[in-house]
């Protein structure tokens, strides 16, 4: 019984946390860029501009949730919902620390593979039923975009999973007691971190949005909260790539001294921080260098990643 | 793990093959003509799992393997025909391309 | 776990024939991806949990995703569903249904001859799977990645340039 | 470096020259092509000539050579090399064959030099003489039997060199099937020698005859009856001589050189190189000896009929290759290679001449329209003589008459011949000269009827001169004991051939069998002469009578075989070919291809492109094929 309210709890504060998160990530977005590109950033309201969260959110919610009627309904209400849903649950295999984890399953890997094919049709169904040619656009990128990134990404934890002998999170934490994998595993980690950036569909992999070419690409028909959903989805996809980042190849809770949450909560912010700075450091690609680049170098670096890691794993084990 | 009856999951196939069946026959469309197969083999593959899980060995689970590959590339060049078709005829019902008549 | 299966296999079923049914195409590929999540459901449900994440990754994560994009591309709007519509008249569904049922009465009157036999006593999982996979099916695997090549090349030739008929060819770069 | 290793070389170097003429021929000058031409014939006689003063100075151990080169076939435990042997009677061949061949090749230089398709013809007779000297280098019957059809296909090419008129071609098709039938003979004999002996090589074939085949028998009758057709087929012998007098619409030197000097002559070459056989089944030997004398009579008077000039030559041809196989019946091999090797001499000169007689004359062929050219061309008219003269067997000075007396002496000693050989020799004799007579005063005597219009040049007037020299000087490697008794030549072919039996009569008899000779002889070019010169009334009136003027119908037309043979064989089977034109038997496969296209007409309609149909077709299918496994 204890058990089942201590998932309870758990699953609360993880939504809780995450979801408040997402908002302080606005405001942290914006000060990090600031202070990047030499000027000010938010800083009127509250101290260091803090309270820009809250006037946000109340920005947020108070408009007026207009749906044009050339849209196709369904859809276009469903499409905002998907980010939210396949980011969040995609927290509940993510070990927090010792046991703190709400499914402790053994296929962990595969339902976050799983979760995020899934969380391509946000994008791609928003994009559509906007009925609208530059969400169309944004939509179709985002689908090949995705659908490229989505092969490598699984390829470069493969070398993960085969240096763990688990698809089971926590067990490939555990085998990190011996050495961080972002050692052996460099390589996977890049490529990671690469398709991480595509799925997130951030800077430097935002043509999706691309508000310089498609306006605001699939979101250009949203507004209020369903926009919303997609700002704050994003964030929670960013938070969630640095966790898995953290559990993957950087020892998740492990580390010395401080207590195995705290060691989490900070690697995670390092690569938060990191997701932030790259925005304001790379310019975006065309969209066609993006797919050269997928298809002709980070695919054979993954295989190759793959084939030495297996090679090696028979070798030692030999 | 409760055990569940193998004749159950081999219905749930057939049903959707059946379907997966009438929506070939009944669609002009080719993109869901393509997409009814899809159901079809899929329903193919639940029939092969579900039979590898009866005896407790992997192979079903890799016939479904193999049938996810045949399926992915069918799905690629049914499109890539698809998209050829639509640009040279500028329609994709299947009964308006019947050029290659006897 | 009955309960279970019944659920997701009534969903399945629903969805299924709401996906032959429908006039649109991406409604219909939602209703797909539905279907398929419900049959990846059921995998698990008989332990096969390594065949239930592959369902929805492959199947619904990047066939759909693929499905999806050539409706986007071709984009025939709402034309293209008063099209369909208007081929799918109710006596289009006579002559197929009749097969379908007849399939199916056959085919399941063979299945239930007999006594249900259990199935999924025992989870087989992705370690299994891979061992006899790259075990005693090695030669298939390849063959399947011959069969992947082919459709790759295939592909990639339907689409070469210089078959498209003439308007095709000739995209002006420069006015 | 042993001298026998250039054997390959002399059929080599003309086979190059083939290759190169054919390939590149079309796009040299004429100089060119005849220089390669002629130089690669050439090339080989040198090495020839080195070859035989090697083999004569130290004749190798055996007295024969043999050089293989690689293995040609290997079929289970059969196989055939391409191995040349040589020996004295391969040598002679060879020495006559790249000899007259190179003397032709010049003349041909000339004689063609305003045809068009040059280099065809010299590629064409390249291919021939290399041919030719595989077929008598051979070491084993297969390669002999590639030689064998070399020669063949050669002469089909050039028999229809000018292939724009139908006629030429018509021939070469008639020189073709005609000799196919002795092919097929041969081909015969091969499979039959091979269950014999196991092998084609000829000679363990000939070193194991006696044991294998035995004397008398039935299996030797065969063998040597089936080469006996092939070498009758080739040698133009009754009855397949027909082929020959048509052959003569190819060019002058083809005919000098393929249709008089050495083609014809491969029968002669086969059955002396085979005659263990032949002693091994005297029945045959008779036949052969029958064979030659009656086409040497028939032939003979063929000739005395003719109003061309070539015919009565090729009829000559026939004949005198009718004596080499009187000779080969009585057992005489070496007469037969000796009348064989003056034959290449005497004749090729005559075709030679009378090809520079035509050519001199505007391509007029008629004997008749001819005449008085004795003043006008006397370099061709005296190396005519000279060739006639050796033809005819003018006593003493000819070679011929040395050649020829030797085959009548042993047709007449020989146990295998006898009277009748002998006095059908005579007779011939008697024939050749009144008919050789008769060419020579329809030709240069008498009034003129044609005009000259230009003469013979050097290469070729050169090239008559040395064959005029050798037809009247060879004959002296052999002579009779009654003048002088040399026997250089029978001592050399003695190496390889069995010397005939030795002579039951004595000198005396020699000589009487010479006087008749000579006096058969004489007494032909006599009468020729007072007929054809003198002109006689009485001999009008003879020539005007019915009853000869069905003789000269019947001897014109060569005793008829062609229209026997149109009757027998032609016309059967072109009017079998006219009633089966609709192929009887194809009907039924037509019939069977009618049901078939009808039923696809039918099927094809359910092709109708309709996917969705084809769809329900296969679930209609699964669905029956499913109740059938569920309910039966």
């Amino acid at each position: 019984m204890s058990d089942v309210v201590f998932k309870l709890v758990l699953i609360a504060t993880v939504l809780l946390v995450i979801l408040h998160l997402a908002g302080f990530l606005i405001w942290v977005e914006r000060r990090l860029l600031a202070l990047l590109q030499d000027r000010l950033g938010p800083n009127r309201a509250g101290p260091l501009g803090l309270f820009i969260i809250v006037a946000d959110i109340i920005k947020i919610f108070t408009k007026e949730d207009w749906i044009p009627p050339f849209i196709d309904k369904p859809v276009f209400v469903a499409a905002p919902m998907i980010i939210m849903v396949t980011a969040l649950l995609s927290f509940a295999i993510v070990p927090f620390a010792p046991g703190a984890v709400i499914l402790d399953l053994d296929i962990g890997v595969l339902l976050f593979l799983g979760l995020s094919s899934m969380g391509i049709y946000n994008v791609i169904l928003a994009g559509w039923a906007s009925n609208n040619k530059y969400a169309l656009l944004g939509g179709l990128r985002m689908a090949a975009q995705m659908f490229s990134y989505e092969v490598f990404m699984g390829l470069s934890l493969m070398g993960v999973v085969t240096l763990a002998g688990s698809f089971n999170l926590s067990a490939i934490v555990h085998a990190q007691r011996e050495g961080w994998f972002i050692v052996p595993q460099f390589l996977g980690f890049l490529i990671f971190f690469i398709a991480a950036l595509g799925e997130t569909h951030r800077l430097p992999f935002d043509m999706p949005e691309a508000e310089s070419e498609l306006i605001a690409g699939y979101h250009t028909e949203y507004s209020s909260m369903k926009f919303g959903m997609f700002f704050v989805g994003e964030y929670i996809s960013v938070t969630l790539f640095s966790a898995l980042m953290t559990t993957f190849f950087f020892g998740g809770w492990l580390g010395p001294v401080l207590p195995p949450l705290a060691w989490f909560c900070v690697k995670t912010a390092g690569f938060i921080v990191v997701f932030i700075v790259l925005r304001a450091a790379l310019p975006r690609p065309r969209y066609d260098q993006l797919f050269a680049f997928g298809w002709k170098f980070i695919l054979p670096a993954a295989l190759l990643n793959l084939v030495v890691t297996g090679a090696l794993v028979l070798w030692k084990s030999s | 793990m409760t055990t569940l009856p193998m004749e159950y999951g081999l219905t749930l196939a057939m049903v959707l093959f059946a379907l997966g069946l009438v929506g070939v026959l009944v669609r002009r469309n080719l993109i869901f003509m393509l997409v009814s197969v899809e159901i079809m083999l899929n329903a193919a593959g639940l029939a092969f799992v579900t039979a590898g899980m009866r005896w407790g060995q992997p192979d079903g689970q890799i016939m479904f393997l193999f049938i996810l590959t045949m399926a992915a590339a069918e799905v690629a060049v049914g499109l890539a025909i698809i998209v050829r078709l639509f640009r040279q005829e500028n329609t994709i019902d299947a009964d308006a391309t019947s050029k290659m008549r006897g | 776990m009955n309960t279970v299966f019944f659920i997701a296999a009534g969903v399945a079923v629903i969805s299924t024939l709401l996906v032959i049914c429908h006039s649109n195409a991406v409604h219909a590929l939602l209703y797909l991806i539905i279907s398929f999540s419900a049959v990846a459901v059921i995998f698990y449900l008989m332990g096969a949990p390594f065949v239930a994440a592959l369902e929805v990754i492959i199947y619904a994560g990047a066939i759909i995703v693929l499905f999806l994009f050539v409706v986007m591309m071709l984009n025939l709007g709402p034309v293209a569903t008063a099209q369909e519509k208007a081929w799918l008249q109710p006596r289009m569904w006579i002559g197929p249904s009749i097969l379908g049922a007849i399939l199916l009465a056959l085919t399941v009157s063979l299945l239930w001859r007999g006594a249900p036999t259990a199935a999924g006593g025992a989870e087989v999982g992705p370690r299994q799977v891979g061992a006899a996979l790259f075990g005693v099916y090695l030669l298939a695997v390849q063959l399947a990645a011959l069969l992947m090549l082919a459709g790759l090349v295939g592909a990639s030739h339907l689409r070469r340039r210089e078959l498209l008929p003439e308007s095709e060819t000739k995209t002006e770069l420069l006015p | 470096m042993n001298v026998y290793d250039l054997l390959p070389l002399i059929p080599g170097i003309p086979l190059a020259g083939f290759l190169v003429l054919a390939l590149a021929g079309g796009r040299w000058r004429r100089g060119a092509v005849a220089a390669a031409g002629c130089g690669t014939v050439g090339l080989a006689a040198l090495l020839t000539a080195v070859v035989a003063a090697a083999f004569l100075r130290a004749p190798p151990e055996g007295f024969a050579a043999t050089r293989t080169l690689w293995t040609w076939v290997a079929a289970g435990d059969f196989a055939a090399e391409i191995g040349l042997h040589l020996d004295a009677l391969s040598l002679l061949m060879i020495a006559v064959i790249t000899g007259v061949g190179f003397l032709i090749h010049l003349y041909s230089a000339e004689f063609m030099a305003k045809e068009e398709g040059y280099s065809r013809y010299f590629a064409y007779l390249n291919l021939f003489v290399s041919a030719m000297l595989i077929l008598v280098l051979a070491d084993n019957l297969l390669l002999l039997l590639l030689g064998w059809e070399g020669v063949g296909l050669c002469s089909y090419l050039l028999i229809g060199f000018w292939y724009r008129d139908p006629a030429n071609g018509a021939a070469a098709r008639k020189a073709f099937v005609v000799t196919r039938v002795g092919d097929t003979a041969l081909l015969a004999g091969l499979f039959v020698l091979y269950g014999k002996f196991g092998t084609l090589q000829i000679g363990q074939m000939l070193h194991a005859a006696p044991a294998v085949l035995g004397s008398g028998s039935a299996a030797a009758a065969l063998v040597a009856a089936l080469l006996l057709g092939g070498a009758i087929g080739k040698s133009a012998q009754l009855p397949l001589q027909t082929w020959l007098p048509d052959a003569m619409a190819g060019p002058s030197p083809v005919s000098a050189l393929i249709h008089a000097a050495t083609m014809v002559t491969a029968g002669v070459y086969l059955i002396a190189r085979h005659h263990v056989f032949f002693e091994l089944s005297p029945a045959i030997l008779g036949v052969v000896g029958a064979l030659g004398a009656a086409t040497l009579l028939l032939a003979g008077f063929s000739a005395l009929a003719q109003h061309d000039l070539k015919r009565v030559l090729a009829y000559s041809t026939i004949s005198q290759i009718g004596y080499m196989f009187l000779a080969l019946g009585a057992g005489a091999w070496t007469a037969a290679m000796f009348h064989f090797m003056t034959h290449a001499f005497f004749k090729a000169l005559l075709f030679l001449a009378a090809g520079a007689v035509i050519h001199a004359l505007a391509h007029e062929h008629d004997m008749f329209r001819m005449g008085g050219l004795r003043t006008r061309l006397p370099l061709a008219f005296w190396t005519f003589v000279a060739g006639s003269a050796s033809l005819a067997a003018l006593p003493l000075v000819t070679a011929g008459f040395y050649s020829k007396d030797l085959i009548l002496f042993h047709a007449w000693t020989s146990p295998h011949g006898g009277p009748w050989l002998w006095a059908a020799g005579l007779a011939g004799a008697a024939v050749t000269a009144l008919y050789t007579g008769r060419m020579v005063c329809l030709t240069f005597f008498g009034v003129a009827h044609t005009e000259v219009s230009h003469r013979p040049g050097v290469l070729m007037s050169g090239v008559m001169v040395v064959l005029a020299a050798l037809s009247l000087l060879a004959g002296f490697v052999e002579t009779p004991h009654t003048l002088g008794g040399v026997s250089v030549f029978s001592r050399f072919l003695g190496t390889a051939l069995p010397a005939p039996a030795e002579p039951h009569a004595g000198a005396g008899a020699e000589l009487a069998l010479q006087v008749a000779a000579s006096a058969a002889v004489l007494l032909g070019l006599g009468a020729a002469a007072y007929a054809y010169l003198r002109q006689p009334p009485w001999f009008r009136q003879l020539a005007a009578s019915s009853a000869a003027a069905a003789l000269h119908r019947l001897w014109s037309a060569g005793w008829g075989f062609d229209w026997l043979y149109d009757r027998l064989v032609v016309r059967p089977f072109v009017g079998l070919a006219r009633i089966n034109r609709g192929d009887v038997i194809d009907r039924l496969y037509a019939g069977l291809a009618w049901l078939c296209r009808t039923l696809h007409a039918r099927l094809s309609e359910t092709q109708n492109g309709l996917v969705r149909r084809y769809a329900m077709g296969i679930a209609a299918g699964a669905v029956i094929a499913l109740a059938i496994v569920a309910f039966l």
